[in-house]
């Protein structure tokens, strides 16, 4: 046997596989599929204080080895999960963690408020990236002041741990990890999607109702990893990769590099059980590598280069 | 209705004519309840471009020997790609995906027309409609003769009506013009095909107050409801073609 | 007959397509495959004052749709340059384009001067935008007042036409278009690679000699392809967009989105006539749409959205 | 020797055993000159993550028939994909590409060793270094008896000798270690095969004053000297496995 598990502060995680949010609704899409239980952590939709409807379609189109999406952030508002998702999605067995949004910082406060409420929800992530909304998201994460103080902010009305997602569409990342770090957040997630966008040259205009969207997938991996590498040797909190983790050799190049825990995104939609096929392929990588426990390779390459 | 992923054998790949082939699978002797209208998402493999999973209609279900099949128009990379399927490859593929067209409740007169690929959902539809105890007129536009799949099994349903843009079969034209309308009053209308056909029928029926679904084609990244990114924007607000649809009816749509 | 030719300032290329830097050689390794008069023009191998062995084996790893190099801008120095490269290179009916680096402003200062004597050069590509090496390069590219300065006394010696190449590895890359067309700038080509990275998980080791690499390929041209829209609808000078183009129908993308011209990178690893068959495609699709000048086309999405 | 890029056609696919397998392509009436060492950049298409074209050397050439042979070794996806070829298949092919060994100026006693997928180009050269009038012997590794591939072809140019890692077949141990190195006297070895052997016989040979060419077979993007990617670090500077090589003098390379 393997141990697997990691933690933020007192917040354990049974392993290091969680779901990207925006990639895996609220777990129930993927009930028929695998037992979400057994995953380290789940992410939940983008959540805002007001609901959404998002952007206007097409708001998706494949890209070379990813895809670009510009949803927007359409949900149904904080009341809504209150009242109809929170009961249900605290059943699974594992750290169900909830993803906000805002236009403003009063926006991130009211909602940390309210979600602190929720006791069986132990994380927030921040999102501080979002590259689909006119207002906020990733306004705020690539600017330092601006990351400095919403991170701040919700700091001082969040008792949970604060996890800050990170936006890779910025100069220096590490200034960003190190800022919110300062700012007490718990954990750093990254990345977010690279603003990217595609032309639809057979009807001579762009593919997306907003002409630029968030990619993911493969093709920003390593980007993603170069990223987590960086930060990871830059912060003291645990780093969460993201960014085009289609396998578990794929979660192990950013395990290596640095990660303490890396989030499923895009993968889950070309096969619904990558998550639990990634976290079997870990453990057997393991296994075979004769370790007994992940943080032994954790961050492996920085010892030795 | 569990959703399932498996590793279906194709059992047979029949081309039709250019542009057309269909798959038949092997859905193992434990195959899903399929609805007529409902989809999957196959998986492509083989090409440094095709990234996502492709949706299909469900073409035909044959519970007897445990296959569906599935008829696909070769539009690009994916489809290209399906259609060098053989007989004894696996195909990676999620279903059954989404909802259906509904059942009438009382005897209705009902009509099925399909376009393109849009066809490819009816056939299954006809066979669930006479099963049920209604029996359909369908009728098939294609863009001419060398576009045209055959429709005998459909014949074995119900009238069949053709329409082709050059007349070289049935009647020319587009579907919305055939004679069909003039003639039949139908009670419902269920529809598939492109966008510019299914928005004429529903301006049709809406003036007529004739009950009228249709099958939408958005693209889609999961197929199950988790990116929303497949949206169409109805009067209940923006909602997800893969899982309250691909089937709608027109009174919701903003068409 | 349609008219493919385009402009910088009064130096005219006689179609859009040329090859980027480092990804073509000096041409002469292409000649078994096409001709190389016939493309708009080539970028030749980054060059520096002195002679430069560059990094370490191994300097490339594949990745999803893409590959990272850490070259580090091997090449044989100016002198060399002059006397053994320029004297062949010319004898191409085409528009021969020195890409320039150096470690401090002095360099570009000194290899401008040189390559202005060299009558038959009659633009320059300033790299400022490489990210493999440890100086120079990219950190002139991703910093606002360095890109200044750097352009500045670059067009001061420097009569021909000035090209400067950006990195895609800044917040905003608008602002550095703009900086460099304020200081004389005739033209600007983007995206150099993204930083990027990738682990040898069986290995347990970085993939690269230096980590960090630059990602290429079909992997990055959603980015780029943002980058070259934001970029062209910001400036007034001709925009040359870069970045995974493999075929007409990439390129196409980046011009309907308001690149003048496009270079053609990795492409040419995969196949060595993509150059050729990608301008022969351009002008197919013109013709099948019923244009008779490119520039009919140029940012046409802009026109419409 | 002008480089050229074609689609070939596959006319045979030929398993040796689990891990190796021989495509046979027809090279045209018009076949290229190609000399032994040389090696081919072949496409992967089929696969999203093989993006680069892979190396493979050049392992006999059928001037009677214009047809040339490629062994391969499965060691990752894009050569797994190569494994499926069929006959009748077309794979894109930039050839020949880089140096070749050097011919003997004067009679010299020649030993060609490989390991691996090291033996591929020791076929075409042992053929040419006969034809010239050099008859060698050859050393072939290999890990077991399941790894072996069919000598035979080489047995009827010079003498062979094989070893194992587990003694199955031939002489247990590494190539380095094989009897023939105390029994023989060579003037010249060819070698083609993991690092480490190729190491061992570089130390060898240079104690000896032998000759030594050893093939290298470093990553690669381009293939023809366009990347810089695939140096090595010679007394010469960095310079290209690709152009400048993939064969070298030992003495050239700082090991
Ligand atoms: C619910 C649903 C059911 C469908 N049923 C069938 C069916 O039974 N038979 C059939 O032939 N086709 C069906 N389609 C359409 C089919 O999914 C697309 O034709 C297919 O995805 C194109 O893939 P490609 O790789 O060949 O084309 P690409 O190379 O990806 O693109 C070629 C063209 O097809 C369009 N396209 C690409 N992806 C989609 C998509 N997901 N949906 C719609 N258009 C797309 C592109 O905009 C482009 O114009 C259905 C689509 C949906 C949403
Ligand atoms: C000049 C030259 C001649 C060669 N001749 C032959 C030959 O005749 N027969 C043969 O079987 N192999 C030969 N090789 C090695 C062959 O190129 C690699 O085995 C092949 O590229 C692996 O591809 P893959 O997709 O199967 O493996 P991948 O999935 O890409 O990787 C699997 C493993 O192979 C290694 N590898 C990947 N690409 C290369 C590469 N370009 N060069 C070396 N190692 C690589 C990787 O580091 C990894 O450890 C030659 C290589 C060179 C440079
Ligand atoms: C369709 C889609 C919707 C997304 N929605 C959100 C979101 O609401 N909040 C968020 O923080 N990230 C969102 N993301 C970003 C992912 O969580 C993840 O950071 C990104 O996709 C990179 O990972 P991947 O390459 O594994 O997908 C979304 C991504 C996709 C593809
Ligand atoms: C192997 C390699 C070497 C490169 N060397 C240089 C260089 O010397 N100077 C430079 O400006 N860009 C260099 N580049 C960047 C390319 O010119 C180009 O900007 C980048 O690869 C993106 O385009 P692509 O995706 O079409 O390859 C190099 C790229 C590669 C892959
Ligand atoms: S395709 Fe993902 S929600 Fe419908
Ligand atoms: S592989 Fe590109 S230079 Fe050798």
């Amino acid at each position: 046997m393997v141990n697997l598990g990691f933690s933020i502060g007192d917040l354990h995680f049974k392993n290091p596989v969680l779901t990207a949010s925006g990639t895996f609704g609220y777990g129930s899409e993927f009930d028929d599929f695998i037992n979400v239980s057994r995953l380290g952590g789940i992410v939940l939709k983008g959540t805002t204080l007001e609901p959404r409807e998002g952007n206007l379609y097409p708001r998706m189109a494949e890209t070379p080895s990813g895809m670009l999406n510009a949803v927007g952030l359409q949900n149904k508002g904080i009341d809504y999960f209150e009242e109809h998702i929170y009961p249900r999605v605290i059943n699974y067995d594992t750290n169900v963690i909830v993803n906000i949004n805002g236009s403003y910082i009063e926006d991130y406060i009211a909602l940390a408020e309210r979600v602190n409420k929720l006791k069986k929800i132990r994380a927030i992530e921040l999102n501080i990236s979002c590259p689909n909304v006119k207002m906020g998201g990733m306004v705020f994460g690539t600017n330092l002041d601006s990351s400095r103080e919403v991170t701040r902010e919700v700091r001082s009305v969040y008792s949970g741990k604060l996890i800050v997602k990170l936006s890779p569409n910025v100069t220096n990342i590490v200034d960003f990890a190190r800022v919110v770090e300062e700012e007490g957040a718990d954990s750093v997630s990254l990345i977010n999607t690279l603003l990217g966008m595609s032309v639809d040259v057979a009807k001579m205009k762009p593919s997306l109702s907003t002409v630029t969207g968030g990619l993911s997938g493969p093709a920003i991996k390593p980007v993603a990893l170069r990223m987590v590498w960086q930060v990871a040797n830059a912060v003291k909190i645990p780093v969460i990769g993201i960014g085009g983790i289609m396998s578990a050799s794929d979660a192990l190049e950013f395990i290596l590099a640095g990660a303490s825990a890396i989030q499923v995104g895009t993968a889950s939609f070309i096969d619904p059980q990558s998550s639990v096929k990634i976290l079997e392929g870990i453990e057997s990588y393991l296994l075979l590598k004769g370790f007994s426990d992940i943080t032994e390779i954790t961050g492996f390459i920085n010892r030795t280069t | 209705m569990a959703k399932r992923i498996d590793d279906l054998k194709v059992i047979g790949n029949k081309r039709l004519n250019n542009d057309f082939f269909i798959l038949e699978l092997f859905a193992g002797t434990n195959i899903a309840d399929f609805k007529p209208g409902q989809f999957a998402q196959v998986r492509i493999d083989g090409s440094k471009e095709t990234f996502l999973r492709r949706p299909v209609s469900i073409h035909d279900v044959d519970y007897e020997n445990n296959t569906f099949k599935i008829l696909i128009q070769i539009v690009g990379k994916g489809t290209k790609m399906l259609s060098g399927l053989a007989e004894g490859d696996l195909l990676n593929i999620i279903y059954p995906l989404g909802n259906w067209f509904t059942l009438p409740e009382k005897t209705e007169k009902v009509l099925l027309v399909g376009g393109g690929c849009g066809i490819a959902p009816l056939l299954f539809l006809a066979r669930y409609f006479k099963f049920n105890g209604f029996i359909p007129d369908i009728l098939l536009g294609f863009r001419n003769n060398a576009r045209i799949i055959e429709f005998e099994e459909y014949s074995k349903i119900g009238n069949v009506f053709i329409t082709t843009e050059d007349g070289s079969v049935g009647e020319k034209g587009y579907v919305t013009s055939h004679s069909v309308f003039s003639t039949q009053k139908y009670d419902r209308i269920c529809c598939c095909g492109p966008e510019t056909m299914m928005k004429a029928l529903a301006a049709y029926s809406k003036n007529r107050n004739i009950i009228c679904e249709v099958s939408l084609e958005n693209l889609m990244a999961c197929g199950i409801g988790a990116c929303l990114c497949c949206i169409v924007d109805t009067v209940k607000g923006n909602i997800c073609t893969c899982t309250d649809g691909p089937v709608f009816n027109v009174n919701d749509l903003k068409w």
